[in-house]
């Protein structure tokens, strides 16, 4: 089997507008990539919400990104103190990839 | 004339969305569709305006209703601040973010307004097209001073940003394009495509207000951030907005239909622009409480009732 | 007949949709258009039925047309059931799933017909856009009745949850809502509308068949689950509900296009709501199964052949 | 680094029109949250599909939660006798999140 | 005559879309509605088309406008692949998959040509729609051995599946389908869809033109792949092969309006269907040049200036 | 509670004209089945991009595939060698999943 090395998977449930704002942050700890997934509903606290292409305000995004150990953890410190505010999820997985050094 | 707007098919379409949105029925309107229609009737309306204008000149009424426009905008947040805070019980940041929106505008109530005016021999004049786009985003600015005011300046990045949000907005834009191609165009330059934009523009908005009842009963029904308080303002606020609107347009010498139309501006509350840029711009402020006012309580209230009682107080004042 | 039928640019988008398909071409339509198409589609012949039984008032004929239909949607599923299990071989539960979408009725195949009846002078009473709207669901209960038949009662909040689904349902309040529409606002009303509902129709539904011969021949060549009795049984089953309902049609006293339109609401196949209802009422049953048949065969056996077969019918015993 | 605490993350594939049946069972057993992933299209044991809006039927979604390690075990137990009448694919992850107190 | 153009409301949506993505507006058209919109188009150019052939019957210009159309798109990717490798400095792969792009077609050029040349007395040909239809895909041929040659043999099965997206490509299939509907419908046949494919086109046509120039900017515009030798063959292809397609058109004596369309055919480059055949076949080559060179560069150079200049020259020459 | 297993769970994000090449090589390898996600956006080495249904070509979706590790590693394998000239980003995480049988 090729090689792989271990690599973060990073989650972020955010609502659309604010997506620009930690792609930033993103790229201030270097972090090589990113890509979003829409999300077409959900529920929580607050109760439940469907997307609507109308009001944009309520649409919500998934930023999917790999990066390494490191500079997971330099994003996640940096926006720690936006997840009250901002209503972030951010969920950091273990995964795989081949021809790890691109993150 | 209310038993006449409300039997005509645009309302009712709304009324069906409504109804349905409230017995949970499963019907939906894909987004990509909704959002195509709202393109379709701001691309529609400008040229329309920019035609009319094209026709009539650059007359002082324009200047007139322009300049009232901008500083309703500007000027009507403080009013709401300061009674989502007295009375409605708000803090500093959601009742600055709700401010905003109520010194902005709602594109669908404008075009439903028009509709309706029109269908009863008071056509607002084309330069009112220019004066929606004109007063969409200046509230922002208002807004966001009031929730931020007394605490410590901002970055720079944050501010030039929103200008730009302010500025190079989708909708304003799109308002403002399609109005200088109506106004480069003219009316032969529009005959062409006259059969998309004039003909199909009712039967769109009936689809369109069936998508918006939906939409706004169901936020409506799923709010859990609403209280007595807040559904009052939310119905004394366009009242008060609109009256001064009728008012201040019928001051400065507009014809009555015009007045109108500045009425149901200001008595409009954005849902689209300015819940984009509060999301931004004000990530702490809560969109349950703005969003349910502005739409789920604000709108289809204009819809229903607004629009009817600011062109009879015109046609009484005026 | 049948030649004009298929010389008319509706049914030729429709083979064009089947071909390119079978050719497996990557033309395919935005999901999003198509379900808009369809919410217009449904909006028109709502409004259309609407006003036109807003002219001819409520007649003998509509109350007959539509306990026709009721029944027919309900009892129709037993004869499909029986079939189903003695000679399709199908269990119980996917037999009744089966049984209730041939109960139920196709909103495309009826407003295909309604376009070549009148396109060939045999005009459906408006009212038979309110009888489709009845037959759409009682088919479901029928079809639960039958699969679960012998089997211990389901929990109260299911069967609350089904009936809301029947009633409910997206389709049938879009088109139960633009009737009434039609009703209330009526000819004049629906004059501002017109060039968006009326004009631009049959176009529209030229470009939704396109769409509907893609869907109805991928789902036929990935189909997996179908055999020689079931493909039987989905060109038998609306062969035989159709002339059933040509034949109930004509008995009550409908004029000859309306009793055309009850037969091939007869022997046309649900594949939007009830597949829907199946998936959440009986998800043991195989969705395989009952979309291939009425999508993938029903459907096109009935644009292609069944609405010249059932009117020529009409015509015969009329 | 900021603290963060382990939690499961559960994705299940389903059919779109039952969606809200899992989404009462992921309440019953009190989990806080879930979010909605379009699926466009896939295969399987019954061959390929696509997603078309118009007949739904065949639409399929994914429910994304994120759950202690308790309630995901509940959930599952909970749905495990519907995998196969209901054809769920059901899998459950590790995550890290801040703030977990939330899950 | 640029002028006229240049004020026209198909040019002026095509600018404002270009500002919008320019002054980084959020301005977006839904990406459903869009390719909605294409599907319409195609599908009204291919019936109009049809049309116009079941009036006209098939003449010796169609054939010979067919061949000549068959052999630019072969033959144009050998001076393209030529003039990249020498003064692009790009290598053999990337170089046959833009080569490519430049053979094939841009459908939307040729609708807005046809507009156009239309709005100014110079109506080409119906038949043009089968030759848009025959250039679309031979050049992928041409690209794919450019790109390959001195290369050990593919796989039959890769190249059976080029063989398959080249016939089979939706636009292809959709194109010639709809041309083959508008040569059984007639005129006559024609006449109930004539509102929604005939009277709308020129106003989707505007909303469509919108979109494309907010793709196309914002493709330039963050494209990180374009040099100035790029940039310049992005430009000096079109003119050439504009200019090769008119002389042709004019040699094998097509009227003015047909020479003008077949040199705007030869000018413009494809960015739908080729991109895809392109990053399947070649995924080695890289996209970034190939659509920034046919979609950020070509497509407006032709929508603002080339449409003008080849119909000039074909009135000149002609 | 119920009884669970490991599996693998691969995401491959890849341009949509490519998916068809893809899912035949993990057909090869007998993978059981696949599920595709729109991914809307995203920016890597190559700056940003968007999607946009009119030219196809720049569109990028998600492929996901629960297999076993064996299956996964057969996979990987596979498709090693056209990770650059596809520009795939390839990931391998692990999921627990009820009747692992089927994987
Ligand atoms: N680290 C990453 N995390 C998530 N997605 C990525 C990452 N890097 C690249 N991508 C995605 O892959 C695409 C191509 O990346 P690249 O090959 O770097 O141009 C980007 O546009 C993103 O959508
Ligand atoms: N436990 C969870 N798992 C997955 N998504 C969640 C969860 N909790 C919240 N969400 C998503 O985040 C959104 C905001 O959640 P909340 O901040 O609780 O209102 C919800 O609407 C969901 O889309
Ligand atoms: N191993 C798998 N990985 C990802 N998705 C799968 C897998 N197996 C099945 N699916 C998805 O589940 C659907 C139903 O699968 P099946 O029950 O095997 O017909 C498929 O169409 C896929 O979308
Ligand atoms: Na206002
Ligand atoms: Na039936
Ligand atoms: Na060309």
């Amino acid at each position: 089997m090729i090689e792989t090395v271990s690599r973060k998977r990073i989650e972020i449930l955010v609502d659309t507008p604010l997506v620009p704002r930690l792609i930033k942050h993103a790229r201030d700890v270097d972090i090589s990539g990113w890509s979003l997934i829409h999300v077409d509903a959900g529920g929580g606290r607050d109760g439940a919400w469907q997307h609507d292409d109308v009001t944009g305000a309520a649409a919500k995004t998934i930023i999917l990104m790999i990066a390494s150990e490191a500079k997971a953890a330099a994003l996640v410190d940096a926006i720690a103190p936006l997840l009250d505010s901002y209503r972030l999820l951010l969920t950091v997985g273990d995964v795989q990839v081949v021809r790890g050094e691109r993150f | 004339m209310i038993v006449e707007t409300l039997t005509s098919p645009v309302i009712l379409f709304f009324v069906l969305g409504v109804f349905a949105a409230l017995i949970k029925s499963d019907l939906a309107i894909p987004e990509a569709f909704a959002k195509a229609m709202s393109i379709y009737l701001m691309a529609a309306i400008g040229l329309k305006g920019g035609i009319e204008v094209a026709e009539s000149g650059f007359t002082p009424d324009l200047a007139a209703a322009a300049v009232a426009g901008l500083g309703l905008s500007f000027l009507l947040p403080l009013l709401a601040f300061t009674l989502l805070t007295r009375i409605g019980k708000l803090g500093q940041i959601d009742a600055g973010a709700v401010a905003a929106h109520y010194g902005s505008v709602s594109v669908v109530t404008f075009v439903t307004a028009k509709e309706i005016l029109t269908g009863q021999g008071l056509s607002p004049a084309g330069y009112m097209v220019a004066v929606l786009a004109l007063m969409e985003t200046p509230a922002i600015i208002s807004g966001l001073l009031l929730a931020r005011r007394g605490q410590p300046q901002r970055a720079n990045a944050e501010s030039s940003g929103l200008l730009h949000e302010v500025f190079a907005n989708g909708s304003v834009v799109l308002l403002v394009g399609s109005f200088a191609i109506g106004l480069i165009a003219g009316k032969d330059g529009f005959e062409p495509v006259k059969p998309l934009f004039d003909t199909g523009f009712r039967g769109v908005l009936c689809l369109f207000l069936l998508d918006m009842g939906l939409i706004a009963a169901r936020r409506l029904v799923q709010s859990k951030k609403l209280n007595a308080r807040l559904v009052s303002l939310a119905i004394a606020l366009p009242l008060i907005n609109g009256t001064i609107g009728v008012a201040i347009g019928t001051f400065i010498g507009l014809d009555t239909a015009s007045a109108a139309a500045l009425g149901i501006l200001a008595a409009s509350a954005s849902y689209i622009a300015v819940p984009a840029a509060m999301r931004m711009a004000l990530p702490e402020a809560d969109p349950g409480i703005y969003l349910s006012m502005s739409l789920g309580i604000t709108f289809p209230f204009n819809i229903i009732l607004g629009i009817t009682l600011f062109s009879q107080l015109a046609l009484m004042i005026g």
